[in-house]
């Protein structure tokens, strides 16, 4: 057995206690931190297995923006256990515990069958990356060869964001998101969110740059730039924008709209809906990329913030 | 020297691994906090070791990430998440 | 720590033009900043000047520039005793950690400082959590708060050094 | 001169993994929450900044020595802000139930 092989096994192990562990624990909180570290531990499995382009992601969301959703809920959870006496019924408990058994094993049937080698289109993707002249596959598959999938999942945000600003009351409609966060603007957090944004701008934007030819792109660099404006909003430097405001609104299209124009363009004057003319390919995806990491940042930020909670007038 | 790098990264790893048992076990919040800050550190580390041994430029950036990041857990424990708790200045430890 | 320590000029004045040459030397580290991450390449002009751009001007709204006079050679010293306290810190952990006595006399200690809250305060604090056996634990009126792995340690002496060593380098105002 | 680089990775690597060593064995050992503390942001950042100063003969340029020497510096700044606050919310004892 190589020392490659034992690192892997220690690995896996790792993952593997820290995963059980986090189901076991009955408390919230400790689950959720489990939980934010088993994320950061993956990270190191997606690097191991040679998928940078998603470690990249793991570690941009579930270091910065998924552990503070999660702790966040996690407190409200708290507040709320204090509120709530029953335990779910034995009935309840047997009844999930079978489901997630029965999903465990099909999921583990389905990888034990998997035929050798697996089928696989990376050659394919590799092969025609002169197409858009990116040299990064995984760009080319999301940009262009999977375009369509990608552009929805945008959409999908923009629906994530419409969900939860429904959840606004009336009197809050197009006001602030969250609560105005407070903090010492003489103390540690805010001697951190001074320092650490501008820091995190120019790495965000090397991420999204870099996406084109190495790991990194349009939604890695969103993720961090949105963990910069989320560090200065909860150091009380910075608020939540009116959600009614025009150019908030432009942000949260601009992404989903340029990539759907572009789409529309190669339908009018192209092959087909999403084809870009070769010569123009590579500045069209980059277009598109910047649109959509601006999106992307304002997004997750806005996910984050939650439902609008402060009317418009003081 | 790969090799040596190889076995620096299990070692550091079985240091990570021993280190979240301990501090997980708690026995308050403070110290399960901890747990990412270890992760961070160690993690950064292993990143760096492996990207070396294994030649895997992209990890240096994975490695950045984490430790652009490394502090947000924490700040999302002082301020209890962006949850109106924290707003109003009597669960925050920040506010003093 | 990249922004803000910024090199500057021994005769800053305050007023436009301080903030002027304090936007231009925080627009130079960031630039170093990109350069080490992406490299040089004129491909890059756009995204370079997009970022060193937003990012100053992010620094320069969270972060006023300052006034005070800084004197490079008293930086280099601090970052040398700095690297070298921390160096110390770190061995002396370890040393406690694997000695079979443990030895341990946790506590926390006062120290009085004539740093005025705020930015100033907060990079004394951030370095000293570096310097062995201490850690800043909160704040009272003119008093940082340490909470200490050996109370019997010279810790206050050892502080009231380092708070002289930043003042030269950074607030020689 | 390779042989040189390589016994400075040596030593280095090891030295950092032995203050992660040291690191663990403080956060199994040390009694309560802010002595741990110590143990974790010293100890670790220590071994971080050897275990970059180990890979820095091993980079393949400049640019790749310096982003690492970067990465250490965010890394200490985390640490060191992180201790702070975490030693706040120890001391005050109410997020300690």
């Amino acid at each position: 057995m190589s020392i490659e092989t034992v690192i892997e096994i220690v690995l896996a192990a790792v993952v593997l206690t820290l995963g059980v562990w986090t189901i076991v624990v009955p408390e919230t909180f400790s689950a959720t931190v489990g939980f934010v570290a088993y994320g950061l531990l993956v990270a190191l499995i997606w690097v191991r297995l040679d998928a940078a382009d998603v470690a990249l992601t793991e570690a941009a969301i579930g270091g910065g923006l998924g552990g503070v959703l999660l702790l966040g809920a996690a407190a409200r959870l708290r507040d709320a256990d204090m509120m709530a006496d029953a335990r779910p019924g034995k009935l309840l408990r047997a009844g999930a515990a079978a489901l997630s058994v029965l999903t465990a094993a099909v999921l583990a049937g389905v990888v034990l069958l998997l035929p050798d080698p697996a089928p696989t289109l990376a050659p394919a993707a590799v092969a025609n990356a002169w197409a858009t002249g990116l040299s990064n596959p995984v760009t080319n598959v999301l940009m262009a060869f999977r375009a369509m999938d990608t552009m929805l999942e945008k959409v999908v945000l923009l629906l994530a964001i419409i969900g939860v600003w429904s959840l606004a009351p009336d009197s809050a409609w197009g006001g602030r998101p969250g609560p105005r966060h407070q903090a010492d603007p003489r103390g540690v957090l805010a001697f951190l969110a001074r320092l650490l944004p501008p820091v995190g701008i120019v790495i965000g934007i090397y991420i999204l740059w870099t996406g084109s030819d190495h790991p990194g792109g349009a939604f890695q660099g969103g993720a961090i730039l949105a963990s910069m404006w989320l560090l200065a909003i909860m150091a009380g430097l910075a608020d939540t924008p009116l959600v009614s405001h025009r150019s908030v609104r432009f942000i949260l299209v601009a992404g989903p709209g340029l990539f759907l124009l572009v789409g529309l363009a190669g339908l009018l004057f192209g092959a087909a809906f999403l084809s870009y003319p070769p010569a123009l390919a590579k500045p069209l995806i980059l277009g598109i990329e910047i649109a959509m990491t601006l999106t992307i940042a304002a997004t997750l930020g806005l996910l984050l913030a939650g439902a609008p909670e402060r009317s418009t007038e003081p | 020297m790969t090799e040596f790098l190889t076995v620096a990264v299990g070692f550091i790893l079985a240091m990570l691994a021993l280190g979240l048992l301990s501090i997980l076990r708690g026995p308050g919040d403070a110290d399960r906090v901890m747990a990412t800050q270890l992760i961070g550190t160690g993690g950064i580390a292993t990143l760096l070791l492996l990207g070396t041994a294994a030649s895997i430029p992209a990890a240096i950036d994975v490695a950045l990430t984490l430790a652009l990041l490394a502090t947000f857990t924490s700040i999302a424990f002082v301020k209890k998440g962006l949850s109106r708790f924290a707003a109003d200045g009597t669960a925050s430890t920040e506010d003093e | 720590m990249r922004g803000p320590s910024g090199k500057r000029d021994a005769h800053t004045g305050v007023g436009v033009g301080a903030s002027w040459r304090s936007a231009a030397s925080r627009a130079a580290w960031f630039l170093c900043l990109w350069l080490v991450l992406a490299g040089a390449s004129l491909d890059d002009i756009p995204a370079a000047t997009i970022a060193v751009a937003t990012a100053t001007w992010t620094s320069l709204r969270l972060l006023e520039p300052g006034t005070s006079r800084r004197s490079p050679r008293a930086i280099l010293r601090l970052a040398l005793l700095f690297l070298y306290q921390s160096i110390v810190a770190g061995v002396d952990v370890a040393r406690r950690a694997l000695d079979p006595g443990l030895p341990l006399r946790p506590g926390f200690v006062a120290y009085p400082t004539r740093l005025p809250r705020g930015l100033r305060r907060n990079v004394f604090a951030t370095l000293t959590s570096l310097l062995p056996g201490t850690v800043p634990a909160g704040e009272e009126e003119a008093q940082l708060l340490y909470h200490c792995l050996d109370v019997d340690q010279p810790v206050i002496a050892e502080l009231d050094q380092e708070e002289a060593a930043l003042a030269r380098a950074l607030y020689n105002d | 001169m390779s042989l040189a680089r390589d016994v400075m990775t040596i030593a280095a690597v090891s030295a950092g993994a032995f203050f992660f060593l040291a690191g663990t064995v403080g956060l199994l050992r040390f009694p309560d929450t802010l002595t741990r503390l110590h143990a974790l942001t010293k100890a670790d950042n220590l071994g971080l900044g050897l275990v970059v100063l180990g890979l820095l003969p091993q980079a393949a340029s400049l640019r790749d020595g310096l982003k690492l020497v970067g990465i250490w510096l965010l890394g200490l700044l985390a640490g060191a802000t992180v201790s702070q606050l975490i030693a706040r919310a120890a001391r005050h004892g109410q997020l300690n139930r």
